[in-house]
């Protein structure tokens, strides 16, 4: 399988926006047209071929080596094929994710997986605040799709998400599922204060205790036979996010944010 | 000169303006203005620790006068003040709650007023038959006000308690008339977006550096932008208050400031310019966003004003 | 310096031009006679077989002011999708629902408009509007002060005070605003929400003052016509958007009693109740009574399809609107004792049967008005539409079957309520031009615009006669404003300041001391710093200050 | 063609096209799920009466099944894909939805789609919940016993319906025994169902009647107490004649249950009372699809 590589020659500035650098889009190109590409980082537009080298062919794979925190928007609104980072990223790391994977081996900024639609995005590493979250002014965050995150998320996990599923190996901070509208947050970790804050409806499920807001209403210890149907759902995906199965059905259901009159969901296993 | 350069625009008061910003962008809000509040309200509900301190005269223009042009005598007008040990009269009601329980309090009270059961008996240490009595009375208010000060809600994501409050002014209104009353307007906060707003179509923290609008409400915080090394200069402007220094950075900094500002570490260029409303004339939008001031010249000055100074300065780009 | 337009063909309703080739020639900003054979001009624009008409002028548009900077705060998502970038001449902004004033300057400018007038500027939020005002580029602009629930004015008519009083007190409100006309926007019951009234019909009492909305217009439309100021009392009647409303409209035209009075987005005021969904096209009536009554005039407020955000001083009908948000966002606002105002974002869909009816409504209103002269073509931008659609609407209006092309693509059942697609007219480019320039110039009483006279100033638009006339009425081959060339192929080529058109009757400077009083007490600011000077207006950005006569001033 | 004794017509059957789904009904044990699968199915031998034409397909053990519960399979019959949509409804609803502990899943691809739970969510009065699993809709509907979970919706085949042979023994019960053989037999097979009671059916019927309002009417020819009377299609020594009704995803399908059938019928043989195994058709002009018994049995 034909690939394209992009090294890192070293950290720039000011951060870039890496948004044209997808495997789609980069389908068919020589690798000295992607080194013409220009890249906004700041008030300037720099050439790809500044930053990076440039190796391989062009195929339905490209991977970003040596990436640091300064590179902004790794696949955004990227549609189809596979994108491989080797290193940390920077903010709105598959933003509006149109279909494809992209794997970090690092860890990611802020607004990862921010209006994303569909596909899958994979971060081995940690993850900054508003994960599949909404940005200023949007009333929905992530649309659909499988986010996992292998280490800790930041505050407001999926604040208004909309629909998908996001899965957090580790820690979850404050306010996580915040503004829920639907869609399925799963923390194996700990998560931060007020989960669910505001909460209108969709489920986040918690391995332990949590300091829920008194705005949630306690709806007993259930076993609820969807959490079987979602467990097989992620059966075939390779993190320890997604065994969460093996906790079994038996959860204790909070309901709320009955603030906003939300119907959400917090399950805690039993 | 943003435009010209590419630069991002922010606020020193953002960060708290912000709360408010965006709960506007997300939900929108129920408001009112300095003169309803004194004519109107039979119940004001004032949030946070320091408004009386921070805005001295709210109460004695706004709250303590009980004529008003709809009432034959003196109005009926309750108060009561919520936050942590907030600083009220001594004889005021007080309800005390942490910051970090504000949300949480605002969410009850909406419960409560929309006879939504809950199963909590306590919310931040208040007992729900406070709260609840504190719900009845803002349903039986014919103009009731709840009034906060976005920069007293000092906490990360601030705005989620500003959202709460918004969400209980917006259900109350399904049967009475009530509503918010944003307190701000520091060092032209108020007024820096309003202009930005209107000339680019997007509020503070809006960057240029695309030759075109970009709005980030949360990397384009100057704090935010400094801290990650992703600005390379810092021009900082604070015609009004010497106290207000620019943040300790190693960007390179130019400030462009009050003669009577002292510096711990010297920027690398330093303007001094006039101050508006002393030295010349401008504008200034008071909390409400609503009613702007004409700021008139009232003495001569050597130095600049910031326009003057960045026009010059742009000029010589 | 001479400027020649060449061989075009010139509609001039207010001079009689239809289709007339001639010569235009300029000096000084100024239309001025055909210097004769000796002089050169310096230069020379052929134009031969193009269309020249005067710069368009939008009576009714919100372009700036409180709602409208609340609107843009509201929609940053709406914005983003729509940038303007850098040029050499312009700035970098944001357009579409609620564009910034820059975006809101270039892009009328660049469609041959050269005159805006914002029609609710509250006098206490007057300084924002000039500040706004004055950051919209090229275009002239003006205002309409909002009375008639201000507490101040319904204290007064309480109190039982007399017309001349009244007079003073709208006179002074015009002066210390610069305003150019009063706009009355659902009467008293902005007011009467701040008491909880959540309706008011137009013969029902007011809370507390216990006066009723046909009163309020009475005394305000009376204060105008003893003022002589040339545009009448501008309307925007009690139950916006209320099936079943058209009766109240109706009822509206004939409570003025003759009184000169303008109807603003009467669209929304159409509306009977007939039909199984209750909801049904009132236009005919309301055409029929237009026609029948010429101390009326109308905006329309036509809607058209897609996002857009409604920002209206009318609070009490927002909040009832909030429910149709869409995106589900909504500000409503109770302002100083003087006003209101409400914004809810709003997406008009084809395929909804209420929103089809609407835009069907529209059109059926401005094709059955006889007079174009006493109709305007607007969308109440941005409630109805954004200005931007107006090539759009004008195509609509002038060409039968791209009209019925669009009827049948709306929802069924709408477009069968709808005598729309029985009605043959097509407005002429000489009613387009009266529609568009002369009349909204005659009725706002701006002598020297809206015309090709001799004196007038050089506000002029050039275009391509085309037979799809949305392509021709979006972009224009030149805009001339003040004489100078401000768009080219709509392009902007050079940014210039407007004016403020405003008139001044003459009132009782002793009126203050009636206010001071009041102000003092209950209002947050002091009487003295209320008022805005022509100085103040100019450090705003306006080029100058535009006085317009009013008919007959009585002295005080 | 004889087989063991057993005469075998030079005939066929002849079938209809017809829209099928495939549900998969779920609950805590076999037990339960076999109530909610009977019920749902129940009064659905014929498209004539009742709308639909239904049965149990198999049981499905929990590693069958979408939640990893015991399950059966169904599968349901019907003359449109909108007829079919409203009897799903109305049977799952009714019969499924009811029952404790029950879950149903779609079983079915099929490119067009049909409501399962899309519309009987609504019984949840507000308090039911989505969840979307990759491309599955699943509604949870909060029950007395916990929440019953739905998928969205189920795909829609092609299918065919009315494949059939029948029995023709020298007493009723020789020709029940052989047919119960074949019912059992062919209930192994995926994709068929045989929808009449016990898989059996005794009322064959015949097109018109001299009654205007009916339609069909008994099949004289091969009812054994008018042998004297006109026309009858049976010899002296036919005592009884049952026939096995078989509806089939694919004409594969019921090509393969017939065949079992037959063959089962066929191994009890002469022996066993067995005479002749004939087929129902008109004539080959209103079915698309003809099984020819020789042809199946070659």
């Amino acid at each position: 399988m034909s690939q394209v590589v992009l090294t890192l020659r070293a950290s720039p500035a000011i951060v870039v926006d890496c948004s044209p650098l997808t495997p789609d889009r980069l389908a068919g190109k020589s690798a000295a047209t992607i080194a013409a590409i220009e890249l906004q980082s700041g008030n300037r537009r720099l050439p790809a071929g500044d930053l990076f080298d440039i190796t391989g062919e062009s195929g339905d794979t490209l991977v970003i080596r040596n990436a640091c925190n300064k590179l902004d928007r790794i696949g955004a609104g990227m549609n189809g094929g596979t994108l491989e980072v080797e290193g940390d990223v920077g903010a709105f790391l598959g933003a509006g994710l149109v279909s494809g994977t992209i794997r970090v081996s690092g860890g990611a900024g802020a607004f990862a997986a921010t209006g994303m639609v569909a596909g899958t995005l994979h971060v081995r590493g940690n993850v900054g605040d508003f994960l599949g979250a909404a940005i200023a002014g949007d009333k929905q965050g992530m649309l659909g799709g499988l986010v996992v995150v292998d280490g800790d998320a930041g505050d407001r996990v999926g604040d208004h998400l909309r629909r998908g599923i996001i899965l957090v190996g580790g820690n979850a901070g404050d306010y996580c599922a915040s503004r829920m509208l639907a869609g399925t947050i799963a923390v194996r970790g700990r998560v931060g204060a007020l989960p669910g804050y505001a909460m209108k409806r969709g489920t986040l499920l918690l391995a332990g205790a949590a300091e829920l807001p008194t705005t949630f209403n306690d709806c007993g210890t259930h076993e609820l036979m969807f959490l079987r149907l979602f467990a097989r759902h992620l059966a075939g995906v390779d993190a320890a996010a997604a065994s969460f199965a093996p906790h079994g059905e038996r959860v204790r259901r909070f309901v709320g944010d009955r603030a906003n009159g939300g119907l959400g969901e917090i399950l805690i296993t039993v | 000169m943003a435009n010209r350069i590419g630069a991002i625009v922010d606020h020193m008061n953002s960060t708290a303006l912000s709360r408010n910003l965006l709960v506007l962008q997300d939900s929108g809000w129920i408001v009112t203005t300095f003169a309803e509040v004194r004519s109107r309200a039979d119940f004001v509900l004032i949030v946070g620790t320091e408004t009386n301190s921070r805005f001295p005269r709210f109460a004695e223009r706004l709250i303590d006068p009980l004529d008003s042009p709809f009432s034959d005598g003196p109005m009926q007008r309750s108060v009561v003040y919520l936050g942590a040990r907030p600083k009220a009269p001594a004889d005021a009601r007080v309800l005390d709650c942490p910051t970090n329980k504000l949300g949480e309090v605002f969410g009850a009270l909406r419960c409560l007023v929309a006879n939504r059961p809950l199963q909590a008996v306590r919310v931040a240490g208040l007992d729900m038959e406070i709260l609840n009595g504190l719900a009845d009375e803002m349903r039986k208010a014919k103009y009731g006000v709840v009034a906060w000060a976005a920069a007293d809600l000092d906490q990360p994501h601030g705005e989620l308690i500003v959202q709460s409050i918004c969400g209980l002014v917006s259900d109350l209104n399904e049967t009475t008339r009530f509503a918010g009353l944003p307190l701000g307007g520091n060092d032209a906060d108020v007024t820096a977006n309003q202009v930005t707003l209107w000339q680019t179509g997007l509020p503070l923290r809006t960057g240029f550096g695309r030759g075109v609008p970009e709005y980030d409400a949360y990397h384009f915080g100057t704090d935010r932008l400094l801290a990650g090394r992703n600005a390379d200069v810092l021009l900082w402007i604070s015609a009004f208050d010497p106290l207000r220094l620019p943040p300790e950075t190693d960007v390179p900094t130019i400030v462009l400031g009050s003669p009577a500002m002292r510096f711990t570490k010297a920027p690398a260029v330093f303007i001094p310019v006039a101050t508006p409303g002393l030295h010349h004339a401008g504008h200034f939008f008071r909390s409400d966003g609503v009613m702007a001031i004409r700021l008139r010249k009232l003495a001569d000055s050597p130095l600049p004003s910031v326009a003057e100074a960045l026009t010059a300065i742009e000029q010589a780009l | 310096m001479l400027i020649r337009l060449k061989g075009g063909r010139i509609y001039d309703p207010a001079n009689g031009a239809n289709g007339t080739v001639r010569d235009i020639y300029i000096r000084d900003g100024r239309i001025v006679a055909d210097p004769g054979d000796s002089a050169r001009p310096d230069q020379d624009y052929d134009v031969s077989g193009k269309v020249v008409m005067a710069g368009a002028i939008d009576m009714h548009t919100h372009i700036g002011g409180g709602k409208v900077n609340i609107a843009r705060a509201l929609l940053p998502e709406d914005h983003r999708a729509d940038l303007l970038a850098r040029t050499e001449l312009t700035r970098a902004c944001c357009g579409h629902a609620a564009p910034s004033t820059l975006a809101t300057g270039y892009r009328y400018a660049e469609m041959g408009y050269t005159a805006c007038f914002e029609p609710a500027l509250l006098p206490t939020n007057a300084r924002q509007a000039h500040m706004e005002m004055g950051d919209v580029p090229i275009v002239d602009k003006g205002g309409y002060a909002l009375l008639g629930n201000d507490d101040l004015l319904l204290s007064l008519m309480r109190e039982g005070a007399d017309q001349k009083l009244i007079n003073d007190y709208v006179a002074w409100t015009l002066d210390v605003t610069q305003c150019i006309g009063i706009k009355v926007v659902n009467p008293g019951g902005i007011n009467a929400f701040k008491f909880n009234a959540r309706k008011l019909d137009l013969d029902e009492t007011s809370p507390r003052y216990g006066i009723t909305p046909r009163a309020i217009l009475l005394t305000l439309a009376q204060a105008i016509e003893d003022l002589g100021v040339p545009h009448p009392l501008h309307v925007h009647g009690c139950n916006l958007g209320v099936p079943g409303n058209v009766d109240t409209t109706l009822e509206t035209i004939s409570g003025i009693e003759g009184l000169p009075m303008h109807l603003t987005h009467i669209q929304f005021h159409s509306y009977g109740t007939e039909g199984d969904r209750k909801f049904s096209s009132g236009a005919a009536r309301i055409a029929e009574a237009i026609n029948r009554n010429p101390n009326i005039s109308a905006d329309v407020g036509q809607i058209l399809f897609g996002q857009t955000v409604t920002a209206s001083g009318d609070n009490m009908s927002q909040h009832r609107n909030r429910k149709f948000a869409s995106p589900n966002k909504w500000v409503v606002m109770d302002i100083e004792c003087d006003a209101g105002c409400g914004v809810v974002p709003f997406r008009y869909r084809d395929q909804n049967f209420v929103n089809a009816l609407q835009w069907a409504i529209g059109l059926e209103i401005f094709l059955s008005v006889d007079d174009p002269w006493r109709i305007f073509l607007t969308t109440d931008h941005p409630n109805g539409a954004p200005f931007t659609t107006y090539p759009h609407l004008i195509r609509l209006l002038m060409d039968k079957t791209f009209r019925n092309e669009q009827l049948a693509r709306l929802n069924p059942d709408a477009a069968a309520a709808s005598t729309l697609g029985s009605i043959t007219r097509e407005y002429t480019l000489n009613e387009m031009a009266i529609m568009t320039r002369a009349g909204p110039a005659k009725i706002l009483g701006l002598a020297d615009r809206g015309h090709l006279g001799i004196g007038a100033g050089a506000d002029i638009t050039v275009y391509t006669d085309h037979e799809d006339r949305e392509a021709m009425f979006r972009t224009p081959d030149y805009v001339f404003k003040d004489g100078e060339l401000v768009a080219k192929d709509g392009r902007i080529v050079k940014v210039t300041l407007g004016a403020t058109h405003v008139v001044k009757p003459a009132y009782d400077r002793g009126i203050e001391d009636r206010l001071r009083p009041f102000f003092a007490r209950y209002r947050s600011t002091r009487l003295e710093n209320f008022a805005i000077d022509e100085e103040e207006l100019c450090e705003c950005g306006s080029s100058r200050l535009t006085v317009h006569q009013c008919r007959h001033a009585r002295v005080a | 063609m004889i087989i063991n004794g057993v005469t075998i017509d030079e005939t066929f059957a002849e079938a209809f096209g017809m829209r099928a789904t495939r549900l998969i009904i779920t609950a805590a044990n076999l037990r339960w799920a076999n109530h909610a699968a009977n019920a749902a199915t129940g009064f659905a031998t014929s498209v004539i009466g009742c709308g639909a034409e239904a049965g149990i397909e198999r049981e499905l053990s929990p590693d069958e099944t979408p939640d990893g519960r015991p399950g059966v399979s169904v599968l349901l019959f019907a003359v449109s894909g909108k007829e079919l949509a409203k009897q799903v409804e109305r049977r799952v609803g009714q019969c499924v939805l009811t029952s404790p502990t029950s879950a149903v899943f779609s079983g079915c691809d099929g490119e067009e789609k049909i409501a399962l739970g899309k519309n009987l969510r609504y019984f949840g009065d507000g308090y039911q919940i989505s969840k979307l699993f990759g491309s599955r809709r699943y509604w949870r509907v909060p029950v007395m016993d916990g929440e019953f979970i739905c998928e969205e919706t189920t795909g829609v085949v092609k299918a065919v319906g009315g494949g059939n042979f029948l029995v023709l023994a020298a007493s009723q019960m020789q020709a029940l025994l052989a047919c119960e053989a074949a019912v059992e037999a062919m209930r192994k097979l995926p994709g068929v169902v045989m929808p009449f009671p016990g898989g059996v059916v005794r009322s064959g019927s015949k097109v018109g009647s001299k009654y205007k309002a009916l339609s069909a009417s008994t099949n004289d020819a091969f009812c054994p107490t008018l042998r004297g009377i006109g026309n009858s299609e049976l010899s002296p020594e036919t005592g009884a004649v049952l026939e096995i009704v078989i509806d089939g995803i694919t004409e594969a399908d019921i090509r393969q249950a017939m065949r079992v059938g037959m063959q089962a019928v066929c191994a009890i043989g002469a022996a066993g009372g067995i005479q002749r195994i004939t087929a129902g058709n008109y004539g080959g002009k209103l079915g698309k699809y003809h099984f020819h018994l020789r042809e199946i049995l070659a």
